[in-house]
């Protein structure tokens, strides 16, 4: 690559001067004259018949509008989609109820909508409607309701949704040959994604009768779920995305948007609704617990021989993204190990409990707590470095992945990422205190980014160069706080050789931005930043062409930058990009491209043996850590993080760090405070004093290491960062607390009372 | 800066639903600053662009006798809020007072003749005002009342000039009376303005009265020739007692242009007015003999 | 719909006024910290909102010989902005430290944390270790409860309905022993306290001359632990003493599990921090 | 009919006369009168994302009465650029890529800016006591105490 | 200034309302009820884009004080659609391509809905007479007439 002018410079993003001063509007702070507000009214139990619903004497109340149930909603169930191309067939497709309709499967589910003159009245209507509920057993254990017999929390005749398989070599014999089994369950609970900003979002219909959705959403394609659902054409509907407050997976399913449109629909006047807090913990997605059994056999010198793990998942309620979330673990289930003897077996099942889907790392996070839990086992069993047993068995380039064979051809940072991760810790810290205990911990891991394949997923951006030199974007991407929309612009500033100042971008809207695809999976920087640089490159090569002629020299000699096309090795020589423009205009040549990129296409895998390429490239990184442990009250504090990974090329390197970071913290939390506590299907922490996150006093020193291969298959050979990023800082920290107190905490998170609980077996156990 | 867009300025505002309660409010602002609210369609316009100031409003529109049109022999009486509208849409005023019904037409828009009133336009006193000159050639009367009485007053003296009529502060038009026509006489209205709906150059009203073909009496009004509508009295006494032909006609009307003092503005000259009033006077002198049943020889 | 009122008088005598016309109606708002929660979350049915935070006779911090004195709408961060807290009444410069966080600090007041007489309110345990009293108001009335005799239940007072905080008051003899405050929670930072202890000992050649201790969430209420202290007076510290003593604090703690931590872990983290709290303080005094 | 008493208040040096309802809370009062620039996020006092200034003190406007900022001055991010030690505060965490979502932002200058007022050699751990009523789920807090920390080093040099 | 309570009915909604006497009733339209069918374009009553019905006649909402509606019944463009269905005037426009820039369009089917009420066989005349309060700068009020005419009974021809 030639020297960059932008593209690796950490530069301040396109959104961040508008966030600093408060200028940019989110999705509440939006609003149109003669709005409503629109509220919803939430199932209290977890499972009940719905017998009946009287709305009477809400809509009788002065100021409300309309008053909404499932016999209200022109088509009450469709299948949930993410915008995918491809058809995926009955395995991934789950049902997608808008409001309740005779049963309700969990507590927060949507029952009835209200849109009033006021908030206050929109609450006082929606405590108006006299529901008549018969509550039903329910089951909130995934184990329990899979047994034949248990209660069935949908309308079909199983509540197990899915079931994937891997394998490799062969099992029984892998464990004949092994010197050292291993045998273990772990367990990770619910997680909320806690972004700062609730769902929610504003709604109005147009003169041309289109539903205007102006929302925060990772998926804007939903307009098409939204339209089905009113039973109008895809075009009647819009989506306008507005920067997300944080989504982390949170608002990849539809939130608030179809009760937005069905409320303004109904009413004909702009509605808005937004979720408090404690609806956003009660009612939107979590990530999946696992209960995850693990067998692993190694030789004495720690070479890994098999590998064999049931999967149980908690779906909640609805499948919502269950099936892939499913996938994505189980393709995950055997970490970055070269292990020939392998056996994988996923469950996803259905409870009462509130509804799980995807959260950053996408079913990654979870079985990675199992098996580098386990390998830190073994090391300690045979008395191996932890790096060490890892350097001795991580996938290198050239092997492939253990559960589905997939080959990795290009550069594998493993062994690299795992050598500077732990060796950045540095010296070991001294503490003064005589009750606490230092430890240390390290993890690996691999995570794909982009899409699974068999979705043919693809990305559109359109690019124009205006006549006075400055850069008008187009594209769908929705940013959720990553700096996606920040990142096409520098793309294109590198490219067409303009300041970053000189860039415009329009994003996220349904009906006037090239559709780019979700904001998930880790794919933007990689698909929609090709998308981006294809159609960037083509207005290059027209401009260089015509620069060409204009200076008669051969165009190869020709680069473009600081607005100028300058012939290569002699900067005196250049014509300004101004001049080369108004050539092009003159003549009538195109200065706009919208551009497609396609990621590579496979067929829909055998789900019960799945092999081969599934998704396109995968993102490899280590994280360590060293903490303290208190041995008398089981606090632990991290006191230093480092988190390295293998991200490619570093387009703007502030962001990625701030990824790395940001995900390293994300992990932090679902290692020792973030836990959704639901009892038979009731949330007990609904809010943020009972869901706690780290604050910034709990943040230790963080070191964030990039190391830039450039062979990912982004754009300047990018990889994704944002989900890999906190996927293995959990195993890491319960290796740490291992390390510090000599106790494996099997079950996140990690309270100060688990690891007490374990450290003073005697104490408890005589009470 | 006027604006075209908001009301500025605050008032008191009352809508009496008696005339007693309307005088009485009258009576008692009668030193300051009030106004009488009936169409609105020319004091709003003033409120809004000339930055009238009004300390307080009083609409009559919610008094019921105000509302009413009596008509019997003697002639018509018509309430002060009666929108034109309804007045144009009266067989009555079409056929026996065919003059004010085409002043009435000719006036702006629907929507405007849906909320002005005859009062309205005659106390508003424009030199233009359209019912004004058919409302004198029909000798019509207002009554005027106050707190302390009432009096009739002929249009032809209410009227003093630009925006000026004899009416005291305390009182207001309550009525407009019209007698009866007598039954072979014959009127006629004619407006000329730069397109349809728009204020007058000229217009002017005729009444004739026959008497076989002898003009018995005459009476000819013009608009937007002077500060205040102005009758053409030498005109009509050309007219009074003489057979009628179209020579005469030709006569009595150059007789009137010659007795209008226009004016120069921003719709007309001066000087094209009096042609003007010319050519109408006496094509309108033709339609009110031909409506009185006359013929015209020569 | 709303019946929510607002008032924020500007003086005491006003507030008095008001409440004995409104009784339990009206509603003392002085941070407000607690009080917007409850509103949102329909604790508290409309009622006339008191606004206390203007009034500025109730915000002092006074010491007079021995005797303190801190109004009731001194805020958490007036306590660690004060010199003479931090420099002579520690403890309670400690607890605030760990209060919430420094936004909150800003607005919470001492007398509302005391009057909404959570379990886990922070500055109890030092002001019981303190022995402190409160000052209460009504109109044409004052009197004083101990603080140990204020607390009944979980948001339960001793104030009568016309009734208002005023101040706290306390005397400094026992502030010529170290105090130390410990808080364990689940973060650094806008935790809700798992458990927390308050203890000022005074030692005299090696024999517990004097010590209070008093507890937040392991109990109802904030609890003084009488029975450790008087097991512990006149005795000699050392780890055995302090093994025996720590059973007496299970057998005085009556925590209870929720979602922060179990009922039994309380109870074994009381035993610890009341250890600690112990170990601290000697060492400091030697 | 609503009961709301009259509350009158200076924003950003503007004064705002109006009446408010008796159980708002400023920050919906502030919402209400169009500064959407300060965020609700939880509206019990657990998120810091509505944190304002108030006569200099950094306070968290959800759990604060409309009526307790009567007569007082409250300073919102918008507000931020008038004041020198505002806008460095700003740049630096545009340049330091302590913005992601950007959602608590607002309230984390607000922090950050009454902080530095009053602590003008605060080291990296005290940056992070400070900061830590204002919850961040994106950035991890690293670029954001670099940020602050990068504007008090400055201060400190200037003096 | 004192603000008085009305009561009205607005496209068949009882609707009540605070105004102080020198609110404009196409102000309350459109700033409070927050109808903005309704038009304003000269203010002062010579154009007619502010056009809507009192008791079912056409006035000058930029011209009428909101106090005087007062019990009152009050049609705007937005009243004219039986829920999905538009009025014959509105499908008229539509398909003679009655509308351009679309700002006189308000008003002037409101003014041609009394007229059809009033007139309902008028003659082309008699409709550019009735309509010649609502000025229209884009269309030469050709397809206007037609429409209006294609409404007038036994008008299709």
């Amino acid at each position: 690559m030639s020297e960059f002018k932008i593209v690796g410079k950490p530069i301040p993003r396109e959104d961040a001067r508008a966030k600093a001063k408060g200028e940019l509007k989110y999705a509440d702070d939006f609003s149109l004259p003669g709005m409503l507000y629109g509220k919803v009214l939430h199932s209290k139990y977890p499972a009940a018949k719905i017998i009946s619903i009287d709305t009477t004497k809400a809509k009788q109340l002065p100021g409300v509008h309309a008053v909404l149930t499932a016999r209200d909603v022109p088509h009450n169930e469709t299948i949930t989609r993410f915008g995918q191309s491809a058809e995926v067939g009955k395995g991934f497709e789950g049902l997608y109820r808008v409001l309740a309709d005779k049963k309700v499967r969990f507590r927060g589910e949507a029952v009835a909508l209200v849109a009033a003159d006021t908030e206050e009245i929109a609450e006082e209507a929606a405590a108006l409607i006299e529901v008549n509920y018969e509550p039903l057993p329910g089951v909130f254990d995934p184990v329990e309701a899979m047994k034949p017999g248990a209660y069935l929390v949908g309308e079909g005749d199983s509540n197990i949704i899915c079931k994937f398989g891997c394998s490799q070599g062969d099992i029984k014999k892998g464990f004949a040959e092994a010197e050292v089994i291993i045998e273990d369950t772990y367990q990770v609970p619910f997680v909320d994604h806690a972004y700062l900003e609730t769902e929610g979002g504003v709604a109005w219909i147009d003169e041309k009768e289109v539903i205007n959705i102006r929302v925060g959403s990772q998926v804007i394609e939903h307009f098409r779920d939204v339209a089905e659902v009113l039973g109008l054409p895809h075009n009647q509907v819009r989506y306008i995305g507005t920067m997300m407050g944080g989504g982390f997976g949170g608002k990849e399913d539809i939130t608030v948007e179809t009760y937005l449109a069905l409320l303004t629909w109904k009413t004909k006047k702009p509605v808005r609704l937004f979720y408090t807090r404690e609806e956003s913990i009660l009612c939107h997605s979590k990530r999946h617990p696992f209960i995850m059994h693990y067998k692993v056999g190694a030789k004495k010198d720690g070479r890994l021989v098999a590998l064999e793990a049931e999967l149980i998942s908690d779906a909640g309620a609805y499948p919502y993204l269950s099936p892939w979330v499913n996938l994505y673990a189980t393709v995950n289930a055997a970490g970055p190990y070269c292990i020939p003897n392998v056996k994988i077996n996923t469950y996803c099942v259905l409870t009462n409990n509130t509804f799980t889907s995807a959260n950053r790392g996408f079913g990654a996070p979870q079985p990675n707590v199992a098996y580098e839990s386990l390998m830190d086992e073994l090391a300690y069993k045979l008395k191996i470095d932890p790096l060490e047993i890892r350097r001795k068995n991580c996938i290198t380039t050239g092997k492939s992945l253990s559960t589905t064979g997939q080959v990795f051809n290009t550069y594998v940072a493993l062994p690299e990422v795992a050598e500077k991760a732990w060796k950045a810790l540095g010296e070991t810290k001294k503490v003064e205190d005589k009750n606490k205990r230092i430890g240390r911990g390290l993890a690996i891991g691999l995570m794909s980014y982009g899409r699974m394949t068999f979705l043919h997923d693809t990305s559109r951006c359109y690019v124009r160069l205006e006549s006075d030199g400055s850069v008008l974007i187009r594209s769908g991407i929705p940013d959720l706080g990553g700096g996606q929309v920040s990142l096409l612009c520098q793309i294109a500033a590198e490219e067409l050789g303009v300041p970053m100042s000189k860039i415009r971008i329009y994003y996220s809207d349904t009906a006037l931005t090239p559709l780019a695809g979700t904001t998930t999976a880790t794919r933007q920087t990689y698909m929609s930043g090709n998308a981006t640089l294809k159609a960037a490159r083509e207005i290059k090569k027209r401009i260089i062409q015509k620069a060409a002629e204009m200076m008669n020299v051969n165009p190869e000699k020709l680069v473009i930058g600081e607005e100028k096309i300058i012939v290569k090795y002699d900067s005196a020589q250049y014509l300004p990009l101004l001049e080369v423009i108004k050539a092009c205009n003159t003549e009538g040549i195109e200065l706009f491209c919208e551009a497609q990129f396609k990621g590579p296409f496979t067929m829909v895998p055998d789900l019960s043996n799945i092999r081969g390429t599934i998704f396109p490239d995968f993102t490899f990184g280590a994280q360590a850590v060293e903490i303290s442990v208190d041995i008398e009250t089981g606090q632990v504090e991290v006191l230093k993080l480092v988190t390295c990974y293998d991200v490619g090329k570093a387009i703007n390197p502030l962001s990625v760090e701030g990824q790395m970071e940001g995900g390293s913290i994300y992990g932090m939390g679902y290692a020792l405070m973030e836990e959704v506590v639901m009892e038979k299907g009731v949330t007990l922490t609904p809010s943020f004093s009972e869901y706690i996150i780290p604050t910034a006093a709990d943040v230790p020193e963080v070191e964030a290491i990039l190391v830039e291969s450039g062979g990912g298959l982004g754009p300047y050979g990018a990889k994704g960062i944002g989900e890999p990023s906190c996927s293995i800082i959990a195993p890491a920290i319960l290796n740490a607390i291992y390390d510090a107190v000599g106790v494996r905490i099997k079950s996140l998170p990690a309270t100060p009372e688990k690891i007490i609980r374990a450290l003073k077996k005697h104490y408890f156990e005589g009470r | 800066m006027s604006t075209s867009r908001l009301l500025t300025q605050e008032f008191e505002y009352f809508a009496p639903h008696t005339l007693k309660e309307a005088l009485d409010l009258l009576y008692k602002y009668k030193d300051e600053e009030v106004k009488i609210l009936a169409g609105g369609t020319d004091l709003l316009v003033k409120m809004k662009t000339l930055d009238m100031k009004i300390d307080y409003l009083i609409n009559l529109k919610e008094i019921p006798e105000l509302k009413a049109v009596e008509t019997n022999n003697q002639g018509l009486k018509i309430g002060a809020t009666v929108p034109l509208s309804q007045l144009e849409r009266r067989e009555i005023i079409k056929e026996k007072y065919p003059a004010l019904y085409e002043g009435i037409k000719s006036m702006a828009a629907i929507a405007i003749r849906n909320m002005a009133t005859l009062p309205g336009n005659i106390c508003n006193a424009s030199p233009a005002g359209d019912t004004i000159p058919p409302l004198m050639v029909y000798e019509a009367q207002l009554r005027i009342v106050s707190k302390e009485g009432e009096r009739l007053v002929p249009v032809e003296d209410f009227l003093r000039g630009v925006g000026e009529t004899i009416i005291r502060k305390e009182e207001l038009v309550s009525q407009v009376i019209i007698p009866a026509p007598p039954s072979n006489s014959g009127s006629a209205f004619s407006k000329k303005s730069r397109v349809k709906a728009d204020i007058a150059k000229i217009n002017l009203a005729i009444w004739l009265e026959r008497e076989g073909k002898t003009c018995k009496d005459a009476r000819i009004v013009l608009g937007s020739v002077f500060i205040k509508a102005l009758r053409a009295k030498r005109a009509e006494g050309l007219l009074k007692g003489e057979m009628v032909s179209k020579e005469l006609l030709t006569q009595v009307a150059r007789q009137a242009a010659e007795e209008i003092k226009p004016i120069d503005d921003v719709r007309s000259t001066a000087e094209y007015r009096t042609t003007l009033a010319r050519v109408m006077v006496e094509d309108t002198l033709k339609l009110a003999w031909e409506r009185a049943g006359g013929e015209l020889e020569g | 719909m709303s019946q929510f009122r607002y008032i924020s008088p500007k003086t005491k005598e006003e507030v008095l006024k008001i409440l004995e016309e409104e009784k339990s109606e009206a509603c003392i708002v002085a941070g407000g910290s607690n009080v917007l929660p409850y509103i949102r979350d329909k604790i508290i049915p409309p009622k006339l909102l008191l606004d206390i935070s203007g009034i500025e006779e109730l915000n002092y911090i006074k010491k007079n010989g021995s005797n303190w004195r801190i109004g009731a709408t001194t805020t958490i961060s007036d306590l660690i902005s004060s010199k003479i807290i931090r420099e002579e009444c520690n403890i309670l410069c400690q607890a605030a430290e760990q209060f919430a966080d420094p936004l909150v600090r800003n607005k919470a007041t001492i007398g509302g944390n005391l009057a909404d007489a959570s379990p886990a309110a922070d500055t109890a345990p030092p002001l019981l270790a303190l022995d402190a009293g409160l000052e209460v108001e009504s109109k044409g009335k004052k009197r004083e409860i101990f603080l140990k005799d204020f607390f009944l239940g979980p948001r339960k007072t001793a104030l009568q309905d016309d009734e208002m905080i005023t101040g706290i008051n306390f005397k400094s003899d026992s502030l010529n022993k170290p105090g130390c405050f410990i808080k364990l929670g689940l973060r650094q930072a806008m935790a809700i306290s798992v458990v927390t202890v308050a203890m000022v000992l005074e030692i005299e050649e090696n024999r517990v001359k004097d010590i209070r201790v008093a507890m937040g969430s392991v109990a109802p209420i904030p609890l003084r632990l009488f029975n450790a202290e008087e097991f512990l007076k006149n005795k000699h510290l050392n780890d055995d003493l302090i093994e025996e003593a720590k059973n007496k604090v299970y057998e005085e703690v009556n925590p209870i599990s929720d979602i922060r931590a179990s009922a039994e872990y309380r109870c074994y983290i009381s035993g610890i921090l009341f250890k600690r709290a112990l170990e601290k303080l000697t060492n400091q005094t030697s | 009919m609503m009961e709301e008493y009259p509350i009158e208040l200076t924003i950003n040096g503007e004064k705002i006369v109006s009446t408010a309802k008796a159980e708002e809370s400023l920050l919906r009062f502030l919402r209400r009168h169009g500064f959407y620039e300060v965020k609700g996020g939880c509206e019990k006092g657990d998120c810091g994302t509505c944190t304002v200034i108030m006569n200099g003190k950094a306070i968290k406007s959800c759990i604060t009465l409309a009526g307790q900022a009567n007569g007082k001055e409250i300073l919102t991010v918008r507000g931020l650029e008038k004041e020198e030690s505002g806008r460095k505060l700003q740049e630096s965490f545009v340049q330091h890529g302590a913005i992601q979502c950007g959602f608590c932002t607002a309230g984390m200058l607000m922090t950050a800016k009454a902080y530095l007022d009053e602590n003008h050699q605060p080291n990296k751990v005290e940056i992070r006591k400070a900061i830590s009523g204002n919850l961040c789920r994106c950035t991890g807090y690293k670029k954001i105490v670099e940020a602050i920390y990068a504007v008090a080093e400055e201060n400190q040099k200037s003096k | 200034m004192k603000k008085t309570e009305i009561e009205f009915t607005l496209n068949g909604k009882k609707k009540k309302v605070e105004v102080k006497p020198s609110d404009l009733l196409i102000n309350l339209i459109r700033e409070e009820l927050y109808l903005t069918g309704t038009k304003y374009a000269c203010g002062i009553g010579e154009c007619g884009a502010c056009t809507v019905l009192l008791d079912g006649e056409p006035v000058l909402s930029c011209l009428t004080l909101a106090i005087t509606v007062a019990g009152k019944e009050i049609t705007t463009i937005e009243g004219l659609a039986q829920d999905e269905e538009l009025h014959p005037l509105q499908r008229a426009f539509l398909e003679q391509g009655a509308v351009q820039c679309g700002f006189c369009t308000p008003g002037m089917i409101l003014t041609a809905t009394a007229l059809l009420k009033e007139k309902p066989q008028a003659t082309e005349e008699e409709i550019r007479d009735y309509m010649r309060g609502n000025l229209c700068r884009c269309t030469g009020y050709v397809q206007i007439i037609k429409a209006i005419k294609s409404c007038t009974t036994g008008g299709e021809n």
